[in-house]
């Protein structure tokens, strides 16, 4: 389909974008975090208001750059919310000086415009192009507290980290652009489909976009960035990386693997299944130990990211469907988390799990909250994470990969006395700080909402169901 | 549908928690009113559903079925039968006396009692619960209060007993869990609901069964608690307060047995009759071994808390006779444990609030200050070691029985598990009641009104059945004979 | 003429030593060249084949085009935040910059 | 007439209820509520025995419980046995009663003392009138129960404590073996009902067993000799407890179950010899020991035992007329002993015989008693005593064990030997210590002239004289008749010279040269001697086998429980804890952990590598790609 | 500029083939010397030099490949923008040292090794697999063509990467910029 055509199915985007710039002209003038905050948000909401019409039916934009379809449009949805929740986050993050706010929402827009075109795009090139956009934006948002040396830290860090994995997913771009003459996935599939490669040239192929992608959803051996950087950028960017480029990630991740690259499946399961397990033990062991609670929920997300992957070994529909699911309980628990460490850190100005201790005479409310969503973290039913694991063990035990399935849920008991720890601190001990500083409105309107997300997507999950199914229409299988 | 009465019993306590969480912190009173109110409703319903109870019948009654995920089949979906009816009121009747005996709770009551409202409706839901999935999920409720419950208004060394008691049963649970998909994937069509499961999974080949019986063995076997993994109940025991030490023994241990006999034997009968022996085996270990360890306790509550481990060893020999004798034994034995324990706690917890210690050996003599209490703690102890005309012996002797007919000797080993249990029960008596008054206690005022009042219905209970065992039995009689039938069984 | 798999063999090499240049330079900007280094290797491929490929759409080149323009971006970024760093802990040398660990 | 059988337990256990309810209200009061309740039950087994000679019997009231295929049915059982026990039981019981208005007169629980008394009468009742073994059970635990709370009654003192708990736990080791007998009788008869017992004629090991398991629970309860011990300590309960349940009715419990399951026993011999043989070694072990004990109740004690075991040889035998008729007169004749050793003890205050001597001046009514009771125990024509044991020992005579019968003949000269000690050094020659006696209250004296009646003329009913009324009524409703109803004169000759040489030598040692003979005696059999009188270390070789060991396997059990099992579980957390702790390191000082690996496989260098200290990026990094080099070369191996 | 230095070649009898392949190889040779120099020298302000020569290789490797326009916009952009942002960095941090050698011969040797076998990997792959190969000499993509379909098929990314270069500039003013405090 051509530009003109095109464009109005990229509508949202263009109205993030002119927002963004918006935004960005404004912020000379006025320099109030709330106003331009509730401006960004209009402009999110606008735009995932106009984005059921902007996709009618399946079709492909740009000259098959990008296809918008029913997966891209629950990953759409999925960005903009993140989206939308970071920034109220970012409205009540005290960290975040007024001084370059107007700078700050503009790349959040930008970073959201990109996430949206990562899980759209339908070809290597824009794949390309828009997870180095997500990975640039996000390198200038964690070390976005210049005067913070762990924040600029973090940033080079993060930055080092993501050159060099999206270098080598390039170099292996280029790669199946030679073996394929095309970088277009439709077309691609189309050539595995007929077969005939060399398989350490897939295997190298796979392992390098790999590379790219697994950097992006933190799995082993691509995750050390993971806990120092969630640890040196500012919270609320914390947040969104936490959920953001790891969604993009698995969008693209699932779009490459359990569709284009499917009937290599034998070729990569052993290898997905390897990191999956890996992924998970890594994360949970080592969480186990952390005193920062901001280190312990990264490698906790690891973990998290370790028992998503189960969905994608399997790569049956269920399997499809549950790993959606989970990406959907996992963006509503962590943003929650996180939501609820900044309110906690805005007043007692610390990270360490130990300085927690008490919090529920000072702040139920908040203590309260922060319970849900570590508990949905562990999986108690009948809250969304609950639901999640479930849905993943479902698909292995249905595809009889018994001891993945094992593995899984011996992780989930190991994980639960770490997240156990943070709660403890809180109920269970003596309080140990002053009286808290009250809280600002956004931050608490966005972690009701994602309690609600919770604690709903937990007790009635049938619409979310119906709505991951006809999200993964396309999926061959 | 008519009147949904499952549903509101099961729910009626989580209502009256979500109301607590609206009332405010200072009004003690109110939020006191409000929780006992929601259980006494919860118990009269279950008493207007144990009058309604057609005991001729084996099915299930009071059916309640919703749709709740049907794009995999899982449903919401109640009932109760003969095996469940006993539970239901038990937990019914205990949260309601517990509650009321949680008035001396001096901290944090509001979110003392949401949670105690939580936790009872969750215990409620899981021996109503008819869908595996459900049953699942309402089982793992019961963590989370817990938890919290032992680790905030528990002892000494609460945060451990608490930790350990969620790390402990989550393990066992998750592999539940497993066992739970295990048999959606393995029935046709696919599905979660136990009663199509009983129809279907005859299909199921031995090996498949064995495999889930495990995964299933491993969730109930922590709840029970069998010999090995039975560590986490002293320590919860001992730390939590007594009320919740209350429902702990009396109910959540219930929860593991009825998991078997709701779940492992009628659905994996082949696998049920194959670990028969080991089950017995492990039931009189459970007896003896919990007897002789309780031998040795100082701690009134350690002792009681082993006493439990003993007796839901009858429990498993009932059980793995699987004779309708046994089965009958082993249902009755879980309720009267369930009667007789929770009293025992609630003794216990009358005397800690007075010498705020429960160590034996620092009592004596009590039998001369506090006649009612002696009177109470005598029958409660009588009961609990199997003194006939008292209920614990009818469900002893019937478990006994049964087994007998299966496995003589593991029987007859058990049989000398009772007079170990008789001589710590004694010994315990004689510490604490007889002998020289130790001075120390001669400030004791015996029990208030409100500590009757919670521990004589317990009383007429024990003596009602311990005279008439029929009026508990009859309830359940006619489901466990089709049990029996159904998986295959001894008529003794 | 020069055969196809000769210039893949020198991007293959320029990748390798700038994979060797990111593991080992301590300074932040030597990583940073070396980086650009294997984003050279790549485009050498994507041109060769672009010319070898036999549908001549120059996506290839486009390709390299648009990964050119993405160096700089990032090359912008990546000093910026050198910049900062050295703003803050007065250093650039990777092996001094270890705030965070464990 | 109608069914009034069943209402006989129902009306002491009112009297319980009343008086745990209302008892320290009514104070006084409460003994007579007692007394009525068991004097109704009284007249009720009296209107029940003459009913019975009307010729109706056992009926069956209503369906209590289901044992699979067994339906039971509670119901009461009349025939010869219950009457006669019924009638006995409550005569007794109630003049005990009586007795103890006076005998408890002061004491601070008094009204709990008449409930618990009411509350044992019930069950005795009970135990009596059940027709089948589960119920039997039931009332069998009840009456332990009762002796347990009346034998620890003066809780303050742990000694009284300590003996109820050992009682209630040597009976219910006894108890362990009746129930799994019942469980083998209703596995292989698939009856509980004693009506049924008769078809079990045929003998089978299993059924052999059943009965010796049976004869566990009767062993325990009638105190036989493995599992005696408790009797004597139970003296520690106040004395008309003594006289009504360790003398007269409980303890006979016992003979009653091997009586009431005669037919069984009958049918398999083996068994049967068991009991006998048994019994035998109780009768004179016992004996022995009351020959030199110096507690007053204790000896009794021991005599009750020693008879208990009399009884055990008689339907051991075979003689099932000759040990119930024992059992019927010794019930009077021990209670009323009891009670005139309660009467002097409530006078002057001591249990030790030592210490007492002349009582007979002050105490006439009472020594009159004691004198009868002794003479009636000892087997002196006319007294009943004589009757029933000279029953006995012609039957074994008959029966031919000659062994046993020596036995029985020593024992019966042992019995007059030690009550005649007791009776001379009690009631005769001068106080030894300063003691005060004065003749008991009415109320007490009265039931003890009342019992001396019943101990001199009861035995008549089973005498010649009567031509053997109790053992004709005995069998009435039984089908065979094993035993010869004419007397054997030379026995009974041979029984009366022995007991009249057993006081002889009593009077030689203890009046005529006072007391300087036994120390003699003493002298020479030292070892004997301190044997016999430390009870043959019984109690002592218990405590060392079993008590010690057990106590200490709890300990060690409890121990394993939290080392062992507990530590595995700790362990496991404790494992991963460690794991973190490790992975944590290997994660912070990451060259170290995996170079350290390169190193190896490189195989160079380790040296340097350990002083390598970073955790940085590149390090990062360098995992990363290593990572990825490793997956590629195992896939390149793989294929 | 080629063509004329091609010719006179040809005139003292040395073939098209030989030259072009002795010049390509000489090029390649140079190119991977320089780029070994940008990541073994110490000195970082020379290591930006030899960044330059490396990527003026490249670009005349690019010649080879009848890209002119990319071997234009490699320079430009690289040896004009990019290098020069680098010696400005390297001025503005003035940080010239790269930091003590200890310790640091275990990481080099363990990356060399990383590295080597990366490259073996590479060529293994390189060469054993069968490239979509059409005859070579096929007539090269005239710039023309090129404008169009930028203009056209890769408008979007084309549109994309102008975002990505706004939003980098953007964040690195924010962040790069100096703090009065």
């Amino acid at each position: 389909m051509n530009i003109v055509e095109s464009i109005r199915f990229v509508m949202p985007e263009i109205i993030l974008l002119v927002s963004a710039i918006i935004i960005l002209v404004s912020s000379l003038f006025i320099r109030n975090k709330n106003a331009l905050g509730i401006f960004a948000l209009s402009a999110i909401v606008a735009a995932s208001l106009y984005l059921p019409q902007s996709h009618k039916t399946d079709t492909v934009l740009f000259f098959n750059m990008l296809t918008s379809d029913s997966f891209s449009l629950f990953f759409k949805e999925i960005s903009l919310f993140v989206a939308g929740i970071v920034i109220l986050l970012s409205m009540g993050y005290k960290e975040l000086t007024e001084k370059y706010i107007g700078e700050y929402y503009f790349l959040l827009l930008n970073g959201t415009i990109a996430m949206m075109l990562a899980v759209s795009s339908n070809n290597l090139l824009m794949i390309y192009l828009s997870l180095e956009m997500i990975s640039l934006i996000s390198y200038l948002l964690v070390a976005f507290l210049k005067n913070n040396t762990l924040s600029s830290e973090a940033g080079l860090k993060y930055f080092l980290f993501g050159a060099l994995s999206t270098g080598i997913m390039l170099y292996g771009i280029s790669l199946i652009y030679g073996l394929f003459g095309t970088t277009d996935l439709s077309i691609i599939s189309n050539a595995v489909n007929a077969g005939q490669i060399n398989g350490l040239v897939l295997l190298l192929l796979l392992l390098m976009i790999l590379a790219g992608l697994s950097f992006k959803c933190a799995l082993v051996p691509f995750h050390m960035w993971t806990p120092d950087v969630y640890q040196g950028a500012p919270t609320a960017v914390t947040a969104f990386i936490s959920v953001g480029p790891k969604a993009v990630g698995f969008a693209v991740l699932l779009r490459i693997f359990t569709n284009n690259f499917f009937p290599l499946y034998a070729n990569w399961v052993g290898l997905m299944t390897l990191i999956s397990i890996f992924t998970m033990t890594v994360g949970n062991i080592i969480a186990i130990s952390q005193t920062n609670i901001k280190r312990m929920l990264a490698y906790s997300s690891i973990a998290q990211a370790g028992y998503m992957l189960i969905g994608l070994v399997v790569g049956t529909a269920s399997g499809m469907e549950g790993i959606l699911y989970y990406i959907l309980a996992y963006v509503l628990m962590n943003l929650g988390a996180f939501g609820c460490v900044i309110i906690v850190s805005n007043s007692i100005k610390s990270d360490a799990i130990e300085d927690y201790a008490g919090l529920h005479k000072k702040d139920p409310i908040t203590s309260f909250m922060l319970s849900i969503f570590l508990l949905s973290l562990v999986g108690v039913p009948p809250l969304a994470g609950f639901w999640g694991k479930f849905l993943v063990f479902t698909a292995a035990i249905q595809s009889k990969f018994i001891l993945l399935a094992i593995a899984g849920v011996l992780n989930s008991v190991v994980a639960a006395y770490y997240y156990m720890r943070v709660i403890k601190y809180m109920y269970l001990e003596e309080p140990k700080m002053k009286d808290i500083s009250p809280k600002s409105a956004p931050l608490q309107i966005a972690v009701a909402i994602l309690m609600a997300g919770v604690l709903i997507a937990g007790l009635y999950l049938t619409p979310f169901l119906n709505w991951i199914r006809n999200s993964q229409s396309f999926l061959s299988q | 549908m008519s009147f949904p009465i499952m549903t509101c019993i099961v729910f009626l306590p989580l209502a009256g928690g979500l109301l607590i969480l609206f009332t405010p912190k200072k009004n003690v009173g109110l939020i006191k009113t409000i929780a006992t109110a929601a259980t006494g409703a919860a118990l009269i319903l279950s008493v207007v559903l144990l009058f309604n109870f057609d005991y001729a019948k084996s099915s299930i009654q009071f059916e309640e079925c919703l749709r709740w995920i049907p794009s995999i089949n899982i449903s919401y979906h109640l009932g109760v039968d003969g095996i469940s009816i006993g539970l239901v009121f038990l937990t019914t009747l205990l949260s309601f006396l517990a509650c009321i005996g949680s008035y001396d709770i001096d901290i944090r009551q509001k979110e003392y009692f949401f949670l105690y409202l939580l936790l009872s409706t969750g215990m409620l839901g899981t021996f109503v619960a008819l869908d595996l999935v459900l049953f699942y999920v309402l089982w793992e409720i019961v963590l989370v209060p817990m938890y919290f419950l032992i680790g905030i208004w528990g002892g000494p060394r609460k945060e451990y007993a608490a930790i350990k008691f969620f790390i402990y049963t989550l393990a066992g649970s998750i592999f539940m869990l497993l066992g739970i998909l295990a048999f959606y994937f393995t029935s046709t069509p696919h599905t979660f609901s136990i009663l199509e499961l009983g129809q279907t999974t005859g299909a199921l080949s031995l090996s498949m069964q064995i495999i889930i019986f495990i995964a299933f063995y491993l969730g109930f076997a922590v709840k029970v608690p069998v010999f090995p993994f039975h560590t986490w109940l002293p320590d919860a025991h001992v730390e939590a307060p007594t009320p919740i030490s209350v429902l702990l023994a009396g109910v959540l241990l219930k929860m593991g047995g009825y998991g078997f006999l709701r779940i492992s034997f009628p659905l994996l009968k082949d696998a049920a009759h194959y670990f028969a022996l080991p089950f017995a085996i492990l039931g009189v270990v459970n007896i003896v071994y919990g007897a002789i360890v309780a031998m040795a306790q100082t701690d009134f509550k350690k002792m009681v808390a082993y006493s439990s481990v003993s007796h839901m060893g009858f429990v498993m020999i009932g059980l793995a006779s699987m004779s309708v004798t046994g089965v009958n034994g082993a249902l009755l034995q879980m309720f009267n444990h369930g009667i007789i324990t929770g009293g025992m706690f609630f003794l216990v917890g009358v005397l800690y609030v007075r010498a705020h210690t429960r160590d034996l050996n620092k009592f004596g003599g009590l039998g001369v200050k506090m006649p009612v209490y002696a009177g109470l703690l005598i029958v409660f102890s009588l009961a609990s070691l199997g003194l006939p005309g008292l209920s614990g012996f009818i469900s002893e002797f019937m478990s006994l029985l049964g087994s007998y007919a299966e496995f003589q000797l593991t029987t007859i080993i058990s049989v000398l598990g009772i007079v170990i249990t008789a001589g710590y029960f004694l010994y315990m008596l004689q510490r604490v009641l007889l002998g020289p008054l130790n001075e120390k206690l001669a400030g004791f005022s015996d029990m208030s009104k409100r500590e009757i009042f919670v521990l004589l219905p317990l009383m007429i209970i024990v003596i009602l059945i311990g005279v008439y065992p029929l009026a508990a039995l009859k309830y359940q009689m006619a489901t466990i004979e089709a049990f029996i039938q159904k998986i295959g069984g001894g008529v003794f | 003429m020069i055969p196809q798999s000769h210039f893949l063999l020198l991007g293959a090499a320029l990748f390798s030593i700038g994979i060797f240049g990111v593991l080992t330079r301590r300074n932040a900007i030597g990583i940073l060249m070396s980086i650009e280094l294997i984003l050279n290797a790549a485009n050498i491929n994507l041109i060769t084949f672009s010319k070898f490929s036999d549908n001549p759409d120059g996506l290839g080149q486009i390709f390299a085009l648009f990964v050119i323009a993405i160096a700089a971006a990032s090359t912008v970024v990546g000093l910026c935040l050198v910049i900062s760093i050295y703003r803050n802990s007065k250093t650039i040398l990777i092996n001094k910059i270890n705030l965070m660990k464990w | 007439m109608v069914n009034l059988a069943h209402l006989i337990p129902v009306f002491p256990f009112l009297a319980f209820v009343i008086n745990i309810l209302i008892g320290r209200r009514v104070r006084r009061y409460s003994a007579l509520i007692s007394i009525l309740g068991s004097t109704i039950s009284l007249c009720l087994s009296i209107y029940t025995l003459v009913w019975f000679l009307k010729g109706s019997g056992s009926y069956t009231l209503f369906k209590w419980l289901i044992l699979g295929g067994i339906s039971l049915n509670i119901g009461v059982i009349i025939d010869p046995l219950t009457c006669m026990m019924l009638v006995v039981v409550s005569t007794i019981g109630t003049l005990i009663q009586i007795y103890s208005i006076g005998y408890m007169k002061d004491d601070v629980r008094f009204s709990r003392f008449f409930a618990y008394m009411s509350l044992f009468m019930s069950s005795m009742l009970g135990l009596l009138l059940a027709d089948n073994f589960i119920t039997l059970y039931i009332f069998w635990e009840g009456v332990g129960l009762c002796s347990y709370l009346l034998i620890s009654f003066w809780f303050e003192k742990l000694s009284a404590a300590r003996a109820g708990m050992k009682a209630f736990i040597t009976t219910r080791i006894g108890d362990t073996g009746l129930l799994v007998g019942i469980f083998i009788l209703i596995f292989s008869a698939h009856t509980v009902y004693f009506s049924d017992l008769a078809n079990l004629s045929a003998a089978s090991p299993l059924l052999t067993a059943a009965a010796l398991l049976l004869f566990c629970g009767a062993a325990g309860k009638s105190a036989q000799f493995p599992l005696h011990v408790w009797l004597p300590d139970a003296m520690e309960g106040p004395t008309p407890v003594s006289a009504l349940i360790h003398a007269a009715t409980m303890v006979a419990a016992g003979v009653y179950l091997v009586a009431r399951c005669f037919v069984l026993f009958s049918a398999q011999a083996p068994a049967l010899i068991w009991v006998a043989y048994i019994g035998g070694i109780t009768a004179i072990f016992a004996a022995s020991i009351a020959t030199v004990n110096n507690d007053i109740k204790r000896i009794l004690a021991y005599s009750t035992i020693s008879q208990l075991g009399f009884m055990m040889i008689g339907l051991g035998v075979g003689g099932y007329s000759a040990g119930t008729f024992h059992l019927m007169t010794h019930a009077f004749f021990k209670a009323l002993l009891f009670l005139c050793a309660g009467s002097v003890i409530h006078s002057i205050h001591t249990q030790d015989i030592r210490d007492m001597g002349g009582v007979f001046r002050k105490m006439k009514i009472t020594g009159l008693a004691f004198v009868i009771a002794s003479l009636a125990i000892s087997g002196i024509p006319p007294f009943s005593g004589f009757w029933s044991k000279d029953e006995i020992l012609s039957e074994i005579l008959r029966k031919g064990h000659p062994f046993l019968f020596a036995i029985a003949m020593v024992t019966s000269l042992l019995t007059a030997f030690y009550m005649f000690r007791l009776i001379f050094l009690v009631l005769f020659g001068k106080p030894r210590t300063e003691i005060h006696p004065h003749e008991s209250p009415k109320v007490m004296t009265v039931p003890l002239g009342i019992l001396s009646v019943f101990a001199i003329f009861v035995g008549f009913v089973g005498s010649p004289f009567m031509n053997h009324a109790f053992q004709k009524f005995i069998y009435l409703g039984q089908s065979h008749e094993s035993e010869s109803m004419k007397p054997d004169y030379l026995v009974m000759a041979l029984s009366t010279l022995l007991a009249s040489l057993g006081i002889g030598i009593a009077y030689l040692l203890y009046v005529m040269n006072k007391s300087i003979l036994p120390q003699r005696i003493r002298r020479h059999f030292t070892l004997l001697y301190t044997i016999v009188y430390n009870k043959y270390y019984i109690d002592e070789i218990y405590d060392f086998l079993f008590i010690k060991p057990s106590i200490r396997l709890s300990r060690l059990a409890s121990r394993f429980d939290l080392g062992v099992i507990d530590g595995a579980v700790n362990g496991v957390a404790w494992i991963f804890v460690i794991l973190s702790r490790i992975s944590s390191w290997i994660d912070r000082n990451i060259v170290d952990g995996t170079v350290n690996m390169i190193a190896k496989i490189v195989g160079l260098f380790s040296l340097i590598l350990r002083r390598t200290q970073t955790g940085y990026i590149q390090t990062y990094l360098l995992i990363a790609f290593f990572g990825l080099a490793v997956i590629i070369f195992i896939k390149l191996i793989g294929g | 500029m080629m063509s004329g230095l091609i010719q006179l070649l040809n005139n003292h009898g040395i073939s098209h083939e030989v030259i072009i392949k002795a010049t390509f190889y000489f090029i390649a040779g140079v190119t991977l010397l320089f780029a070994l120099f940008v990541v073994l020298a110490r000195n970082i302000f020379h290591v930006a030099v030899y960044l330059a020569i490396t990527i003026l290789g490249i670009a005349c490797v690019y010649l080879y490949l009848d890209a002119e326009f990319l071997a234009i916009v490699q320079v430009l952009i690289y040896v004009g923008a990019i290098v020069t942002l680098f010696i400005f960095t390297i001025m503005l941090t003035a940080d010239i040292d790269t930091g003590s050698i200890r310790g640091i011969i275990l990481r080099v040797l363990v990356s060399a090794l990383v590295s080597l076998a990366l490259f073996f990997i590479l060529v293994r792959v390189i060469v054993m697999t069968n490239w979509k190969v059409a005859l070579p000499g096929n007539l090269p993509i005239d710039l023309p063509q090129l404008g169009k379909s930028l203009m056209l098929d890769y408008a979007l990314p084309f549109e994309v990467i102008s975002l990505i270069s706004l939003a980098a500039i953007i964040g690195a003013i924010v962040i790069g910029k100096a703090e009065k405090k």
